[in-house]
């Protein structure tokens, strides 16, 4: 159980990795919502045109 | 005498365009069928689809088989010509007549006596250096190899010379008399004896 | 489901509750990962990138298995929604398996202070993002969208008939050049309460798949029936 | 005269692609040149000490060897394809993916053989030990077919468009092969028991042969839509 923030940010000096990765997945995911979601209104845009 | 072919209300869209919307037609042998059409009018397409090339959205292509019952399915040869004849540059005219699927076990004087039947003299030149003429000739040369029941040809006399033109009228009459049939393209109506069709 | 429009209309019933149900059960599996497993004895808390990496690992090749199912169905019943399928689920397979890729890496600098291990699941994954390459960029190459499709899938149907040839082959590579080093491959010892956030990050993960993919395909179907009249009374008529 | 008709018309295509091969010379000593350019590449890049590079000859030399066999990959189909005679392929009653094979067994006689002899003189000049020159030729053998499968199929599937594009499709898929070959040269120089990654070659091969002309001719139907 880890409890406290220092233990936890730090968590005996490979921190940064941990977070790091954490960073790294939530950045792929938010990337891909949100090209999936401009195209979504590129498309919308140019259905309005039609 | 049954129709080696028949064609039912055939129709192909592409990407949102009509290409050809129900074709109906029957080929009997010996008898010639000429579609007629600007280009891009489809006719390449059409003869494509009912050689099986290209799948159509409606309609349904019949050959007659063995037993004279119709099904989708081709059970004999058909002979194809399509705008770039199939004729390689690195082949000699000769090789390039006797280097083909139809003059399998053909002894060398036929094929010459071939030659000298649509005016073709200079056997041993690459066909790379020849007029688009001497290529349909060589094209031509091959209908005689083997008899066919349907003959595909597209576009059969364009560019070509009267002396060419005429040769090849010659032709289709004398594979019609043995019961050859012809489907042909064209821009525009020639003067062999078939039912014409606008597309 | 197999027609378009009916797909539009049923996804966009389900989607708002698919996207709440995704981002509670990850949030839930990662927080749950993070902070309240137990810090394992020989790697100390370094090994908590297992929960994404395993994950991400997971999900890329279960993704081009769908892949290789829709690219079979698409050349079977010429199912244009399969093909679509196709397309919508390679992006999303591609950045999983390079998640798993730089999770792998990071992992690797801590535990053996060097960025990249040549070991076997790594290096399989590697040629797995390979092959999702070799698939976005053969579709965007052919212009006419449904012939893309259908050679995505031929590529696709090859894909999963080598990939298990291309894993044997790695790891008798692997025994031939190195056979005594660590590999990721033995995982830490997963005492249950390791395990139980684990696996809700996977179900979070392949949740979170389905997500995006409902997104990326919405856009696909109406990218490609744009002239079409559902496409036209549904949006043609607010313009 | 069915089973006649296909014999007689896969030896009229061999005869006449070999026959246009050789009218164009450089469709067999491209492979063969980029083949032993890419092998001189390693020693002038590496240094030429005799220990370092024996020990590297396996994998120098399959490295080659794969992508010189793609090199001339494109030239499968796309000329056929442009003068129409592709076309009989699917027109003709005969099942098309024999003559698929048919083509893809000319484009490894024209590059497939002759990197195998150049492969005698990259071992030379690599300092490979004279017995395992017969593994890397079997091993050569089987891989070189391998590759002129699949590189059919990525020409299929690129036809008309960038060669590099069907190397990119292609490559991913050859690693097996590599693999498998370079295990066994280098287990033939520690003359170690290569049989066993000859038999997963060959059963590639196997399976690679119907399954992978079946997949090149639906991949080429693609090109006439």
């Amino acid at each position: 159980m880890l409890n406290g923030f220092d233990e936890v940010f730090i968590m005996d000096g490979n921190g940064p990795y941990v977070w790091s990765c954490l960073v790294i997945f939530i950045l792929i995911l938010v990337l891909n919502i949100f090209t999936a979601l401009k195209r979504k209104n590129k498309i919308l845009k140019s259905l309005k045109k039609l | 005498m049954l129709p080696n072919l028949k064609v039912e209300n055939l129709s192909s869209v592409r990407s949102e365009k009509v290409i050809f919307d129900n074709i109906n037609f029957e080929v009997m042998p010996g008898q010639n069928i000429e579609i007629i059409g600007s280009n891009g009018s489809g006719k390449t397409t059409l003869l494509r689809t009912i050689l099986g090339l290209i799948n159509q959205d409606k309609g349904q292509i019949l050959w007659l088989d063995d037993n004279d019952n119709y099904n989708k399915f081709r059970t004999f040869d058909c002979f194809y010509q399509g705008h770039q004849l199939g004729i390689k540059n690195l082949l000699t005219v000769y090789e390039n007549l006797q280097l083909t699927k139809n003059s399998i076990g053909m002894p060398q004087e036929e094929i010459y006596k071939l030659l000298e039947r649509v005016g073709l003299s200079n056997i041993n030149d690459f066909a790379a250096n020849l007029s688009v003429g001497q290529r349909k000739r060589i094209a031509v040369a091959r209908w005689l190899l083997k008899e066919f029941k349907v003959y595909l040809i597209d576009e059969p006399f364009s560019a070509l010379d009267d002396k060419a033109t005429l040769l090849i009228e010659d032709l289709i009459k004398e594979l019609n008399a043995k019961g050859c049939s012809f489907i042909i393209t064209g821009h525009r109506p020639s003067n062999i004896l078939a039912s014409r069709m606008e597309i | 489901m197999g027609s378009p429009p009916l797909f539009y209309k049923w996804s966009s019933k389900i989607l708002p509750w698919l996207s709440i149900v995704s981002i509670l059960i990850l949030g839930v599996g990662l927080y749950w990962g993070m902070f309240y497993a137990p810090t394992d004895y020989k790697q100390g808390d370094v090994y908590r990138i297992l929960f994404i990496h395993v994950p991400s690992a997971i999900l890329g090749q279960s993704i081009f298995m769908f892949m290789a199912i829709c690219g079979f169905i698409n050349m079977i019943w010429r199912a244009k929604i399969s093909g679509m399928m196709l397309k919508s689920a390679a992006p999303i397979g591609a950045s999983f398996t390079l998640l798993a890729l730089v999770t792998g890496s990071i992992w690797g600098k801590p535990t053996w202070g060097t960025w990249w291990v040549w070991d076997a699941r790594l290096t399989s994954t590697l040629i797995l993002f390979f092959i999702y390459a070799a698939l976005i960029g053969l579709h965007s190459t052919i212009e006419d969208k449904t012939k893309a499709d259908r050679a995505v899938s031929i590529l696709s149907i090859v894909g999963i008939a080598i990939i298990p040839v291309i894993k044997k082959s790695v790891d008798w590579w692997q025994t031939l050049h190195q056979p005594s080093t660590f590999t990721i491959t033995s995982s830490p010892s997963m005492s249950p309460d390791m395990y139980q956030p684990l696996l809700i990050c996977v179900i979070g993960f392949y949740l979170f798949f389905a997500l995006l993919l409902t997104l990326n395909l919405r856009n696909e179907v109406l990218e490609r029936e744009k002239n079409k009249n559902w496409v036209r009374q549904l949006f043609g008529g607010l313009s | 005269m069915m089973q006649s008709s296909i014999s007689d018309w896969l030896t009229i295509i061999l005869r006449r692609d070999l026959i246009i091969a050789f009218r164009r010379s450089s469709t067999y000593i491209t492979p063969l040149i980029f083949f032993l350019i890419v092998v001189t590449f390693f020693p002038l890049a590496l240094g030429p000490q005799e220990s370092l590079l024996s020990s590297l000859a396996p994998g120098v030399i399959w490295i080659a060897a794969l992508l010189a066999s793609l090199l001339a990959v494109e030239t499968i189909f796309s000329e056929d394809f442009r003068d129409g005679t592709l076309d009989d392929f699917f027109i003709s009653l005969e099942p098309s993916f024999i003559l698929v094979f048919a083509k893809v067994l000319i484009h490894w006689l024209i590059t497939g053989l002759p990197i195998l002899i150049a492969s005698m003189i990259a071992a030379l000049v690599l300092y490979l030990p004279f017995e395992s020159f017969i593994p890397m030729i079997f091993s050569l053998l089987l891989g070189t077919s391998f590759m002129s499968l699949l590189g059919a199929l990525g020409a299929a599937l690129s036809l008309g468009r960038s060669a590099i594009l069907s190397a990119i499709i292609v490559l991913p898929f050859s690693i097996p092969t590599l693999l498998m070959g370079t295990s066994v040269i280098s287990s033939s120089l520690i003359n170690q028991d290569f049989s066993g990654y000859l038999m997963i070659m060959g059963a590639m091969l196997a399976i690679g042969i119907p399954g992978l002309c079946l997949l090149t001719v639906e991949a080429l139907l693609l090109n006439y839509e």
